[in-house]
């Protein structure tokens, strides 16, 4: 609660910005469309026009809310204008990419942590397969996992896993690598096995790394499915949402498809900030 | 020949270990000799950094000599380790601070595989010993240095391994509670006939514990001498004041200063 | 470790090949390729000294060259779904200056401007926000928000406020790189312990000092990380941001292009100019983390 | 029997023909049962075909003769789309009235196979395309009209049914606008066709089903001929993005019968030669090399037009 | 009036200081009432966990006392802090990783603001009275424990401050350099005229540096005793073989006593 004042004082500063910059960027086809129609405008007649484009290069903060209030809220939550329909369908490919992609990503960290030869050969090539241009492949994934017999949300999915799997990887390697020597000692000296020093020692106090991982990782992840949802004939989605209203010059249905799909990014890092805390605390580390 | 190399429970012969550092190799250990029989109490005293935590690592094969050779229990020190054959007390108190007191402790329990009941048991029966009762739901942080010193000391004494080494153990503890340590590791010690090795900085609790009193010194780190105590094995507190146990403490005291003396 | 040569999984890995063997020949070929690299690698990785930090992943990426060209050979794969990798190295070979008009473009001056100036911006606001609490409650609410724009919104937008080179797509770079730079450096801007914050109040240390002399010392492990991912994401966003509008030079307009001409080895070329400069850049990241925080248990195995 | 069709672009009137033949039931007559997947900027439609995800594919002849050079056999069967939609729209102000104006201007153009006209026209005027002084300056065009409007580029790339159409929305009045048309200008290549691979010709069974295909395609893009605004709202139930509107796509339905008027569904051999010159004449930058065989057939066409 | 306020550098009327833990509140510190004078040689001394660190916390400002008032050179404990009016040496020894030995000890000394010949002058002169010549470029891992704690001491020496708090400094050091130290503490404090609070274990090394020796006692934590040392400035080591220091040390082991006594 502590919060809101700080958020709320933020958000002003960023709305008054923002209508200045609306103002400033919109202007130019103002007067562009004033000097086609041979008249003289006031600043006054600029300012309102402005905040009122039907296309304009930056919408006012009140034309996005709008935008987000009506893809929300102006209409049954399972019509195809609704943004909460939209928004669930590329969660739904969200949640499972970040799940194949942490769980994979754990896994290849312990691997890499654990096996020397995994440590050398698979790290330089997971990095590489991180800078193949996703939008480049993401046909191609999509066209092979057809002849696959695989569709809909599994190959968006897999998008979303290849792009999350990787700062789960980088993080919980460091992590997994975190305890210092005389931790490790204490449990050489109990002859642990390396599970045991996995479960009771690494993954402990790999944690603080994690979940700074997840958090990119959970942002990653959503930017894969929306992704994922261009090569498949973006027909429905966020990503779907933002390229038909590209397609349309539709300035304020992007806008709002944008905040949609950053609410939803920014509820599940705070859901995961949440469950941080929880843990954290629950493991006497917060302090 | 069969007969000594099975009384001795650790054996080293010319034992040397030197650290590559950023700046030249550091020798902190060379030409160790020393053999501990079973059910001995050995204490090691010296300067710092010359050399006692470095060899107690050896035996317990965390660190890995460069030079001579060392066994435990008739084998390797590594394998050793793998029979887990010792119990380690660090000389700071390394607890994971995402477990609790009682949690810490019962790391090795559940390691070794102990059962649910068995663990409650010797979680409870350790932190009497070092008189921590109660505080077994804190958190290390909730704990002063003394009391994390000696949570670590019950970790290390819960699994009842046959070896223990320990690592300046009572080191930051008050002189009342330290003796009322020292009497319960005798009396631990004569119970159950553990091998103790045993680094101190005090030459009255060196004296006081052990069998044998191995005095070392730095630059490189090496045993300089070795006494033979002749104290009983019965301790009562008072035998310190006895004109036997003041020679040997006068001993030791020689022997430490004569390794400051070549030094300093 | 040192008997797992011959380990029940080398076994079971040999009884699955021969298995295999049954159900499609080729298949068992290619099963086979695998476990002997494998094994060659095992082997070799546990030799010290620099060679094998070099000759391991060298193995093991020709090893998948390799298993990809007997595939697409031995399955027939259409060159348009997917060119064998000596179709590629051809077309590298054949198109040297195209290739590098592109890498200049799009990461050079728009991946590296960008990565440079969003990790800059990530690492200041991360300061910012850990300095108030204020600005901590208010801001990283906002600034998750506004940093987890998906590129695909951002990038039209992008190109519409400043044009079609690469300036647009650097500053998709800034918005992608943001993010994760600002989550691992506020992580890190606190992991430090109460005792060595505790020692630097007793200095009674001004807020600059303690930043600079204990804060940021001990956020680096964490920063690196963020470093990291952002030096793949900076590649991935400058490309990705040039299929959105760009001039006719740039691996993202290239592979865009190539698309409709189904030249798809052209495609791989770029991305395997992509993977080897961002394995690089990765690299370079990875080498200077190595010197700063030579003293982080992580670097002192 | 199954068909599935892989569209060039998303749902939206210029496929109103497919969408007003399965919404009509004309597929159900012929006992098809079609899927129509739409396509969009990260569709090819002539990989999606090589990959097997659809049987029959609408794209635009260039690339389909591109691929068809590069291995991929694909053969039209028919091409509802008689005349170019294409052009090149300006703003007036930006000092473009002919031809000749194009020399140090800017020009948005689409790629992604798309850019063989373009590249051909310029050809013919003589301008280079790769920067150099006396030529034009070329961008790949993102898939709006914001380049004019912002006044980026002194020309882009615009559909006479769809993004013309947005400019006059956007504010812009006609007679602020010059378009050239590649029809009229004579560089125009063949738009939206039919393709399908030359392999599955051979079968029987899948020329009987394309011939289905086809009839009952081209019956529901004369019904949409006919019946624009209830073909454009056809359209608009089938589009899942809600993102497009009455009023366009009900303008878009009004030029795209333009386009498809005249056409019976069956390549005219002479428009097919005009692509293919045209495609040939780009010199160093031709898009196919040498005329192509086979790529073309009234084979299903002279079936289903009985 | 005014006089004895200035005169005491420290001075605590009804301290009190309670955590709040996840199982309940923990009493650290009750009523200590105490004043320090100007040059005053303080040691504390007590059993594990009975608050002798949290008052020098207290006293530091690194904790804030729940009950009570507390000033600090005239002033309260947070603007003393601020007026860096104290050096203070740590229980455990706390080195930055990233920075060698001779890092370590210049950072006090380049926050504070010193030349860079001063910070060379004087890393040099604390390294020897540690006697760690010669390890400023090492790393704190590659120290031996006593080695390090050594480093922490010569940390808190480096930019002379009026008052020195040091938590169990010579813990983990061995009797010929624990004497050693001593004395150079003695002599620093002697030149220096330095205000000093000092935790210790023992009760030997209380008594031979102390001007007074308050003794305190847990649960909750408080002073049981404080014993004025009736011995000269001047202190050779073997004044600890005199009937007065034997006395006096009688005297602080029975406070001990007394307060473990009532709670075991
Ligand atoms: N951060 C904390 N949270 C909760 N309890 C604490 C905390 N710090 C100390 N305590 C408790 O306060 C009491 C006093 O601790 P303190 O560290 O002052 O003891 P000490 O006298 O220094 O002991 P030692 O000689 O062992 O260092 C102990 O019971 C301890 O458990
Ligand atoms: N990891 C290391 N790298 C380099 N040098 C080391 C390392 N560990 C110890 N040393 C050096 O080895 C020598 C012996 O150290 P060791 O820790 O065994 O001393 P110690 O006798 O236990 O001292 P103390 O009583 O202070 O704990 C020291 O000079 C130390 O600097
Ligand atoms: C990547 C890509 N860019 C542009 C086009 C051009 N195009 C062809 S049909 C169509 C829809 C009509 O407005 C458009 C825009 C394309 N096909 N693919
Ligand atoms: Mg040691
Ligand atoms: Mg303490």
């Amino acid at each position: 609660m502590r919060s809101i004042l700080p958020i709320l004082t933020v958000l002003l500063a960023i709305v008054a910005v923002w209508y200045a910059a609306a103002v400033w960027m919109n202007s130019t086809w103002t007067y562009d469309q004033a000097a086609r129609a041979g008249v003289e405008v006031t600043f006054g007649e600029v300012v309102a026009d402005t905040l009122a484009q039907e296309r304009p290069v930056l919408p006012a903060p009140h034309q996005v809310a709008k935008g987000l209030w009506d893809g929300l809220f102006g209409q049954k939550v399972t019509s195809k204008r609704s943004l909460v329909y939209h928004g669930w369908i590329t969660l739904s490919a969200t949640l499972l990419g970040f799940a194949i992609g942490t769980v994979m990503g754990i896994a290849l960290a312990v691997g890499i942590v654990h096996n020397r030869a995994m440590d050398m050969s698979v790290m330089p090539w997971a990095i590489a397969s991180q800078t193949i241009p996703i939008l480049a492949i993401a046909p191609m994934i999509i066209v092979v996992m057809n002849a696959l017999g695989l569709q809909g949300l599994v190959p968006k999915s897999i998008i979303s896993a290849y792009l999350s799997f990787f700062p789960v990887v980088v993080g919980m390697v460091k992590g997994l690598r975190s305890p210092d020597a005389m931790q490790l000692d204490l449990l050489r000296t109990y002859n642990a096995s390396a599970a045991d020093v996995l479960l009771k020692l690494r993954l402990p106090a790999s944690l603080p790394y994690l979940f700074a991982s997840l958090k990119v990782g959970v942002a990653a992840s959503l930017v894969g499915a929306i992704v994922g949802e261009l090569p498949t004939g973006a027909v429905a989605g966020l990503g779907a949402r933002l390229l038909s209203g590209s397609y349309y010059g539709q300035t304020v249905l992007i806008w709002a498809a944008l905040f949609a799909a950053a609410i939803v990014a920014a509820g599940l890092v705070m859901l995961i900030g949440l469950i941080e805390r929880i843990s954290l605390r629950r493991m006497g580390l917060a302090r | 020949m069969k007969d000594t190399t099975t009384s001795a429970v650790i054996e080293a012969r010319g034992l040397g270990l030197t650290f590559e550092t950023n700046d030249g190799p550091v020798r902190a250990l060379t030409d160790v000799d020393l053999s501990i029989g079973k059910g001995e109490f050995v204490s090691f005293i010296g300067p710092s950094g010359c050399g006692k935590t470095t060899f107690l690592r050896c035996v317990a094969a965390l660190e890995h000599p460069t030079t001579g050779t060392l066994s435990v229990n008739g084998m390797s020190a590594d394998a050793a380790r793998q029979a887990r054959a010792y119990g380690y007390v660090f000389q700071a108190a390394g607890l994971y601070p995402w477990r609790t007191i009682a949690g810490n402790i019962r790391l090795p329990l559940e390691i070794m595989g102990f059962s649910r009941a068995d663990q409650e048991e010797r979680i409870e029966r350790v932190l009497s010993l070092v008189d921590l009762e109660g505080f077994g739901k804190k958190y290390p942080w909730q704990l002063s240095g003394g009391m994390q010193q000696r949570a670590s000391i019950a970790r290390a004494l819960a699994f009842d391994a046959d070896i223990l080494l320990m690592d300046e153990p009572f080191g930051a503890l008050d002189e009342i509670v330290r003796d009322r340590l020292n009497e319960e590791l005798l009396k631990l010690w004569a119970r159950t006939e553990k091998t103790i090795g045993f680094v101190t900085h005090s030459i009255p609790e060196a004296v006081y514990l052990s069998t044998r009193i191995v005095v070392m010194s730095p630059r490189p780190g090496r045993i300089t001498d070795v006494i033979e105590s002749t104290l009983p094995r019965e301790r009562p507190l008072d035998i310190r004041d006895t004109p036997e146990f003041i020679a040997i403490a006068h001993r030791v005291r020689e022997g430490l200063r004569a390794g400051h003396g070549d030094e300093v | 470790m040192s008997g797992a040569a011959i380990s029940p999984g080398w076994i079971v890995a040999a009884v699955i090949a021969a298995g295999a063997a049954f159900v499609d020949l080729r298949l068992a070929m290619l099963l086979a390729l695998w476990l002997g690299a494998w094994f060659v690698n095992a082997r070799l990785s546990r030799l010290k000294g620099p060679l094998p930090r070099w000759l391991v992943p060298a193995i093991f990426g020709l090893t998948l060259l390799a298993l990809w060209e007997l595939a697409v050979r031995l399955f027939g794969i259409s060159p348009v779904i997917l060119p064998a990798p000596s179709a590629i190295a051809a077309r590298i070979a054949g198109s040297l200056p195209i290739l590098w008009a592109d890498f200049v473009q799009t990461a050079l001056k728009g991946a590296l401007t960008g990565y440079v100036l969003g990790c800059g911006a990530a690492v200041a606001v991360a300061v910012l926000i850990d300095r108030s609490a204020f600005l901590q409650r208010g801001l990283l609410p906002v600034g998750n928000f506004v940093a987890a724009l998906p590129i695909v919104g951002i990038a039209p937008i992008m190109v519409m406020w400043f044009g079609f080179d690469w300036q647009s797509k650097a500053a998709v770079v800034i918005v992608m790189v943001f993010f994760p730079v600002l989550v691992n450096m506020v992580a890190g801007l606190k992991a430090t312990e109460p005792m060595q914050r505790d020692l630097m109040a007793t200095y009674h240390a001004s807020y600059w000092q303690t930043l600079w002399k204990l804060r940021f010392p001990a956020a680096l492990p964490f920063l690196f990380n963020g470093l990291k991912i952002a030096t793949t994401l900076a590649l991935i966003g400058a490309i990705v941001a040039e299929f959105f509008g760009s001039p006719i030079v740039g691996m993202g307009f290239r592979i865009n292009a190539s698309i409709g001409q189904l030249s798809l080895d052209m495609i791989w070329a770029e991305i395997a100019v992509a993977a080897l400069a961002g394995s690089a850049f990765y690299g370079l990241v990875g080498f200077i983390e190595r010197r700063v925080t030579f003293w982080h248990p992580s670097q002192r195995r | 029997e199954d068909v599935t069709l892989q569209l060039k672009w998303v749902t939206q009137a210029q496929f109103a023909g497919y969408y007003v033949a399965k919404d009509q039931g004309f597929y159900d007559e012929e006992g098809l049962n079609v899927t129509i997947l739409p396509g969009g900027p990260d569709v090819a439609p002539t990989q999606v075909i090589a990959g097997g995800g659809a049987d029959v594919v609408v794209d635009w002849m260039p690339s389909a003769l591109a691929a068809r050079e590069k291995g991929l056999a694909l053969v039209n069967i028919a091409q509802p789309f008689k005349s170019s939609g294409m052009q090149l729209t300006c703003l007036k102000e930006s000092g473009v009235a002919t031809p000749a104006d194009f020399k140090g201007k800017t020009l948005g153009v689409w790629f992604g196979g798309n850019e063989y006209p373009f590249l051909n026209w310029m050809g013919k005027l003589g301008y280079a395309t790769d920067g150099s002084p006396d030529g034009v300056t070329v961008l790949k065009q993102g898939f709006n009209v914001d380049p004019l409007l912002q006044k980026q580029a002194a020309c882009i790339s615009t559909m006479t049914y769809n993004e013309y159409w947005q400019v006059i929305d956007a504010g812009i009045t006609p007679d602020q606008l010059v378009n050239f048309n590649y029809t009229q200008e004579g560089v125009a290549t063949l738009e939206d066709g039919l393709y399908v691979m030359e392999d599955n010709l051979k079968d029987p069974a899948f020329e009987e089903k394309m011939v289905k295909f086809v009839r009952a395609s081209m019956k529901g893009w004369k019904w949409a001929e006919e019946h624009p605004d209830d073909a454009a709202m056809i359209v608009l139930d089938n589009d899942d993005t809600g993102a497009q509107t009455e009023k366009h796509q009900k303008r878009m339905m009004g030029e795209v019968a333009k386009l498809t008027a005249g056409s019976n569904g069956a390549l005219d051999e002479g428009d097919y030669q005009r692509t293919v010159d045209a495609l040939m004449s780009g010199g160093s930058d031709a898009v196919i090399t040498k005329a192509p065989e086979g790529a073309w057939t009234h084979q299903i066409t002279d079936k289903a037009l009985q």
